[in-house]
């Protein structure tokens, strides 16, 4: 355990270099007192989240304290009981997931949900659906423009293979592919659809040490081109090592947020999570 | 499943000559065999057409349809109905039977789309039963109860083209089976057949996804019902009667066997298992009553020793699958 | 007021059937999230067993028990029968397939129902059979005005009996309670000592002698029947089961009385021919509003 | 993989083609072929069956004799329709395409015979209905299409212009089960009716339909027991009506029962039980067992001897007379040309003595000569005519 801090610690070091090239504050996604109650659980309790344009924040807090219940209903797959979800100034209220995706949000699973009997290059296609429009006629009739669209689909999906690393399993049925793959390939499947928010849960889950420095390495690439991302994350070496904001959450309330180094040293996040949870973690 | 660009590369030769093989062999078949084996063979159109168009709702969608049959009555019944009371020409009537069952899969569909599995597949039975009962206590005096209507005309165009004996009717089913299956293989290869498949593996993966899964599953309901809607209006021309016995809930589940006997979401696969369901009972019916038992016994063995189906769809082979795109194909 | 009581009582003793042969179709879901098509024809093998039972073995049967004995014997064995053939199905085929997911069990399902239905036919014939008037007495009664047959009573009582048999099975005792288990998760069910295989075996058993005893009632209650009528009966039964909420088990009998009230109702207010009619959109209506049937759970969507 | 889908193809397509040639296999020259279309399968298989014993019965009792056109045996050749109208045109085909088949004897079930009669008329093959009672079969103008059954509308009209008054009724149920005959016999008999409704002296104070697959027909006898006629007339089956008569019984409907033709057999006694079944009538043209003439009792003695019963169903015997009808036509007129032989039956044929009395045809292609008569069940199952002059 002490090895690890040390090595949060570092983490937080070059973190603070990182810190003079931050971008402007500009707040991407914002919730307002969002409640959500499943029965008498109150699961979400007017919750407050921002996360800034351009910057990792990240969402922890132990077991059962909310954090996936947050991420769906801002994705739209839970209604909100009372509060709002503004995207870029604009309210999300009613929407459904797929028009969330489209306004620029794409999420992960914590629970990986691959379209496991397609190939990697079809689940990476399907992520880009929001960004075409050809229809049902076009595309029984194989209209030019549907050929030309499709192949454009399908150069993106290829570039976005490359980018995750996963080129060589393209004709792979998903489910076939070793488990960390499968969580690249969901990641490339959200980042075809060109988001501007990136939406991650629990996404260094199941992967080992190796892979979770990959995993690092490649989501900081991607906030160099200007993605937001907002992650739930139970690794704290990735929470420590990637992110520029961090939220603490707790039975449904926020309990804490700040700078990753404030929040290492909160004692009141060190007792509700770190404290207790540490030996939960995986 | 190795992904090795030669092995595809030669299935997709393979596979080429063998479509144009079958191709030939469907166009030459009828100046071999006699006129009842035509008519079979007319029959086995129908029911691929009807496996085609139950496959876009159960095999690419995955959603339980038991009550397909109900698109097809509505279909049948369009055609029969506008055609002896107005005389409206048949050719017309077929797009028309498209629409009408279209609408009606649209208009039934929409409230009930959201159940799952299981309760998605008896209210589709319902629904068919209740297309079918209703057809057979003649509304309106319309439909002419269990009797059914007759006296429908056969399909032309002018006086060239009229489809009046079995020969053109084979054609004419094989045609159409033919273009439908062009359509769907587009469709297949396009992001509507992509999204269908995405709502099939995990619909709330393919909702966040950015697709609109409601609308698309509609869009399969309505496609579905509006290719039965064209086996309707061309099954009632050639019988030049519809009634209501044709449209059993019975004949919806031979309908799901065709599809899941074929391998859900393959065309191939479709066509195996309407040509398993259509020719078995005629192949059997020397057997007289004890037919349908070895019908039976088939089916079950079948599972048992081929659950995937007999062709099942194969993925991972998208880079010959393009039969058309081939530019910037090979170099990604 | 007589009438709408004596309708209601044919309601309930139609609808007693459905429950009956909902039963298994729900047990068998809930822990096989399986369809069992042949469950229905399997109701109709029960009818045939029975009056084959009644026919050869009726003279014999009714010296040693009585005539009321004999009819529950007949009773008993075709139950005995229909479980064994429920269970022989389960083995040749569903097992085989169970791990390949579920829809090709569907195919095996409507394959062996075409095979029941078949060899029903193969075997008894074709004609329809009636269970001899000597063997079912017919006494009508009139209790204050309502007319209602002696038979009709007996088949009530029996249900009821059958079913609340099965409620306090399913509910009270510690096996009921191992088959609650393996509907909720079946894996953890395992995991927690189980025997999966003889939960199984028990309601691959139970579910079709339920529908067994039902079939041969049936015929004592109407005499007629035909080698076709598991396809009906089974339909509405199924109807039955997710009207109350597939895999719950007071739901199927719930399901099933209500079945058969809403059918009498349909018919007594609508129209006999349109009765179907509207019993399937009553269904309908049901599902829209609450898509998991009358009493079945909320699924919350994991994710 | 590949090669065993493209095998798995091949022999599909062989078992085709191997089958397709047994369809053309060459002609026998001695026996005449007659084809039965019948439902052998499904749930009419009844029906199939029985038509398949009577015209094996009558066939044999035709070769017995010597055969016809001078010592040819007559072969009969069964085709299914399993009572579906499409699996009935494939049938038709069937028999059509085996070109020794000479004329057919076809269907159960008027849904049927509609689509099948229009093959046959397509392929210029003489084809005999006799289980199909709907009006319009016969008035479609078909050349080769004929029946040996009743039309509905004679029997409707012998319901209204005789039973009615036999029983001196006024009010008047009538109940079908949405069958193609059966709703057919019961709008016609509604039709006959309408001249006395109209006068004021009858009264149709139920007409409604029931499904023949339920059982339990109590809730529709309910509504008709409130409305007290005074005869009822069924229009069904008789596997239904067996459950109707009891149920109707047993709550109390007191009406006299009258089953149309398709009502009482022996199954009908059966379902019902005795007690209950004593005491229905039916109208209907021909029961076997009241037929005493020679070529009845000969069938009956031949029937009995092979299956220790008589048919149940009322139609089979009118294949049986197909079979008569058209081994007549072939041997008189010396021809197995189509033309002929329907140029025979429709011109020439004239009080031919066959199983259920003399048989002619009009120009249409209807029976000429069939008289209908009302029964009424005795105690001990038999039936009797009532006299209704």
């Amino acid at each position: 355990m002490a090895k690890d801090n040390n090595n949060i610690a570092t983490m937080i070091r070059s973190k603070q270099e990182n810190k003079e090239t931050d971008k402007t504050n500009k707040v991407v996604l914002e919730t307002d007192k969002l409640t959500k109650k499943f029965g008498g659980l109150i699961a979400v309790n007017n919750f407050d989240l921002k996360v800034s344009q351009g910057q990792i924040s990240s969402l922890i807090g132990p077991n059962g304290a909310g954090k996936t219940t947050v991420f769906n209903v801002v994705t739209g797959i839970y209604k909100a009981d009372s509060g709002k979800v503004l995207f870029q100034g604009e309210d999300l209220a009613g929407k459904k997931p797929h028009q969330i995706i489209k306004k620029g949000i794409a999420r992960t699973f914590q629970n990986i949900r691959l379209f496991s009997n397609m190939t990697c290059l079809e689940n990476v296609m399907a992520g880009q659906h929001c960004r075409s429009r050809e229809g049902t006629w076009s595309s029984i009739l194989q209209t030019p423009g549907q050929r030309k669209e499709e192949l454009e689909i399908k150069k993106n999906a290829e570039d976005r293979l490359k980018q995750v690393g996963l080129w060589r399993w393209r004709d792979e049925l998903a489910k076939n592919i070793a488990y960390g793959n499968q969580r690249m390939l969901e990641i490339g499947r959200a980042l075809a659809s060109n988001p501007d928010l990136l939406i991650l849960d629990e996404p260094s889950s199941g992967l080992n040490d190796k892979e979770s420095e990959d995993l690092i390495v490649f989501l900081k690439s991607l906030v160099k081109e200007n993605l937001t991302i907002l992650l739930i994350e139970h690794d704290m070496n990735v929470v420590m090592g990637i992110s520029h904001w961090v939220t603490v959450m707790d039975e449904g309330k926020k309990i804490a947020e700040g700078l990753p180094e404030d929040i290492y040293t909160n004692p009141q996040v060190i007792e509700a999570y770190l404290g207790k949870d540490e030996e939960e973690e995986e | 499943m190795k992904s090795n660009k030669n092995i595809n590369q030669k299935n997709s030769i393979f596979k080429n000559w063998l479509v144009i093989l079958v191709a030939i062999l469907f166009i030459a078949l009828p100046f071999i065999i006699n006129a009842y084996w035509i008519d079979v063979l007319f029959f086995f159109g129908i029911y691929a057409l009807l496996g085609l168009s139950l496959n876009i709702v159960l095999g690419e969608v995955g959603l339980f349809d038991l009550g397909h049959m109900g698109f097809m009555a509505i279909g049948a019944y369009t055609t029969a109905i506008l055609n002896t009371s107005f005389g409206i020409p048949i050719i017309i009537l077929l797009p028309i039977s498209a629409i009408a069952a279209g609408a009606f899969a649209w208009l039934v569909c929409s409230p009930i789309i959201h159940l799952k599995g299981d309760y998605l597949c008896i209210v589709t039975i319902g629904m068919g039963e209740i297309v079918r009962l209703t057809l057979n206590n003649n509304p309106f005096g319309i439909t002419g109860g269990s009797n059914g209507v007759f006296g429908i005309d056969f399909p032309s165009l002018g006086s060239i083209f009229v489809v009046d004996n079995s020969t053109k009717f084979y054609y004419y089913i094989w045609l159409i089976v033919g273009l439908t299956i062009v359509g769907l293989v587009n469709l297949q290869r396009s992001r509507i057949g992509r999204a269908w498949n995405c709502i099939r593996e995990d619909e709330v993966a393919a909702e966040s996804t950015g697709i609109d899964v409601r609308s698309y599953k509609l869009l399969a309901f309505l496609l579905g019902a509006g290719l039965a809607g064209v086996a309707g209006n061309i099954y009632a021309t050639k019988l030049m009667i519809v009634s209501p016995e044709s449209f059993s809930f019975m004949e919806s589940c031979m309908l799901f066997c065709i599809v899941l006997i074929g391998g859900m979401g393959s065309i191939p696969g479709v066509l195996i298992g309407a040509a398993a369901i259509s020719l078995f009972p005629e192949v059997f019916r020397t057997f007289a009553q004890y037919r349908m038992l070895i019908f039976g016994v088939a089916m079950v063995i079948m599972m048992i020793f081929r659950p995937g189906g007999i062709w099942p769809r194969k993925r991972g082979a998208l880079k010959f699958e393009s039969l058309l795109i081939k530019a910037g194909e090979e170099n990604g | 007021m007589k009438i709408v009581l004596e309708q209601l009582l044919n309601g309930l003793t139609i609808g007693s059937f459905y429950a009956l042969i909902a039963l298994g179709y729900s047990m068998v879901y809930g822990v096989m999230k399986l369809i069992n098509f042949a469950h229905g024809d399997l109701f109709a093998l029960g009818s045939y067993l029975g009056y084959t039972l009644l026919v050869f073995g009726s003279s014999y049967a009714t010296v040693t028990f009585g005539i009321w004995g004999g009819m529950i014997a007949a009773m008993l064995i075709a139950a005995i029968g229909i479980g064994i053939a429920g269970t022989l199905i389960e083995r040749i085929a569903y097992r085989p397939i169970y791990s390949v997911g579920r829809l090709p069990a569907v195919v095996s399902a409507l394959g062996a129902s075409i095979v029941i239905q078949n060899g029903i036919m193969v075997i008894w014939g074709p004609r329809p059979q009636a269970y001899s008037s000597q063997v079912v007495p017919s006494v009508m009664l009139n209790i204050g005005g309502i007319k209602i047959t002696l038979m009709q009573i007996v088949v009530l009582i029996i249900s009821f009996i059958l079913m609340g048999l099965l409620f306090y099975i399913v509910q009270k005792t510690t096996f009921g309670a191992a088959i609650r288990a393996c509907a909720l998760d079946r894996s953890t069910a395992a995991l927690m000592g189980i025997n999966i295989e003889t939960i199984i075996f028990f309601i691959f058993a139970l579910g079709p002698a339920l529908g067994g005893m039902a079939g041969v009632m049936v015929g004592m209650y109407y005499r007629k029947i035909s080698f076709v009528m598991g396809w009906n009966y089974g339909l509405k039964a199924f109807t039955a089961t997710i009207l109350g909420g597939i895999g719950n088990i007071p739901g199927a009998m719930i399901g099933g009385l209500l079945l058969g009230v809403l059918e009498m109702l349909g018919s007594v207010y609508i129209s006999t021919a349109y009765k179907d009619v509207f019993v399937f959109l009553v269904l309908i209506l049901v599902l829209i509003f609450r898509p998991t049937g009358l009493l079945g759970e909320k699924i919350a969507e994991k994710v | 993989m590949k090669s065993k889908k493209f095998m798995l193809i091949v022999s599909v397509l062989v078992l085709v083609l191997g089958i397709a040639s047994f369809g053309v296999m060459a002609a026998d020259k001695l026996p005449v072929v007659i084809g039965l279309q019948g439902p052998i399968t499904g749930p009419y298989a009844v029906e199939g069956e029985m038509a398949k014993q009577s015209v094996e019965i009558a066939a044999q009792m035709i070769n017995d004799k010597g055969g016809i056109l001078g010592g040819r045996m007559i072969e009969i050749r069964v085709a299914d329709d399993a009572c579906q109208p499409k699996a009935g045109a494939l049938a038709a085909m069937k028999l059509i395409t085996q070109k020794d088949v000479v004329a057919a004897i076809q269907t159960y079930g008027s849904f049927v015979v509609l689509p099948a009669s229009d093959v046959y008329e397509k392929f210029k093959k003489v084809n005999i209905a006799y289980g199909a009672t709907i009006t319009d079969l016969t008035e479609r103008g078909l050349k080769y299409f004929f029946r040996t059954c009743g039309r509905t509308d004679t029997q409707a009209k012998f319901f209204a212009d005789k039973v009615v008054p036999y029983f001196n009724a006024k009010k008047i149920a009538i109940m079908n089960n949405n069958t193609s005959f059966s709703v057919g016999l019961a709008e016609e008999t509604r039709a006959a009716l309408k001249s006395r409704i109209d006068a004021g002296e009858v009264e149709i104070v139920y007409f409604d339909a029931i499904n023949p697959e339920e059982t339990d027909f109590t809730v529709p006898l309910t509504k008709l027991r409130e409305t007290n006629p005074d005869v009822f007339y069924y229009t069904g089956h008789f596997p239904e009506a067996g459950l109707i008569i009891r149920q109707a019984r047993e709550i109390g409907i007191e009406a006299i029962f009258v089953g149309g033709d398709a009502v009482v057999n022996e199954d009908f006694i059966n379902i019902a039980g005795i007690e209950y079944a004593k005491g229905v009538y039916q109208t209907q043209e021909a029961l076997i067992e009241y037929f005493t003439n020679p070529e009845a009792m000969a069938f009956k003695e031949a029937y009995k001897a092979k299956y220790n019963t008589l048919p149940s169903s009322p139609w089979s015997v009118y294949a049986a007379d197909a079979l008569c009808v058209l081994a007549e036509a072939i041997d008189k007129s010396g021809s197995t040309d189509s033309d002929v032989i329907a140029d025979y039956l429709r011109n020439k044929m004239e009080n031919f003595p066959s199983i259920t009395g003399p048989v002619g045809f009009d120009e249409i292609g209807d029976r000429v000569g069939s008289s209908i008569n009302l029964y009424v069940v005795n105690a001990d199952g038999s039936s009797s005519i009532c006299d209704t002059k």
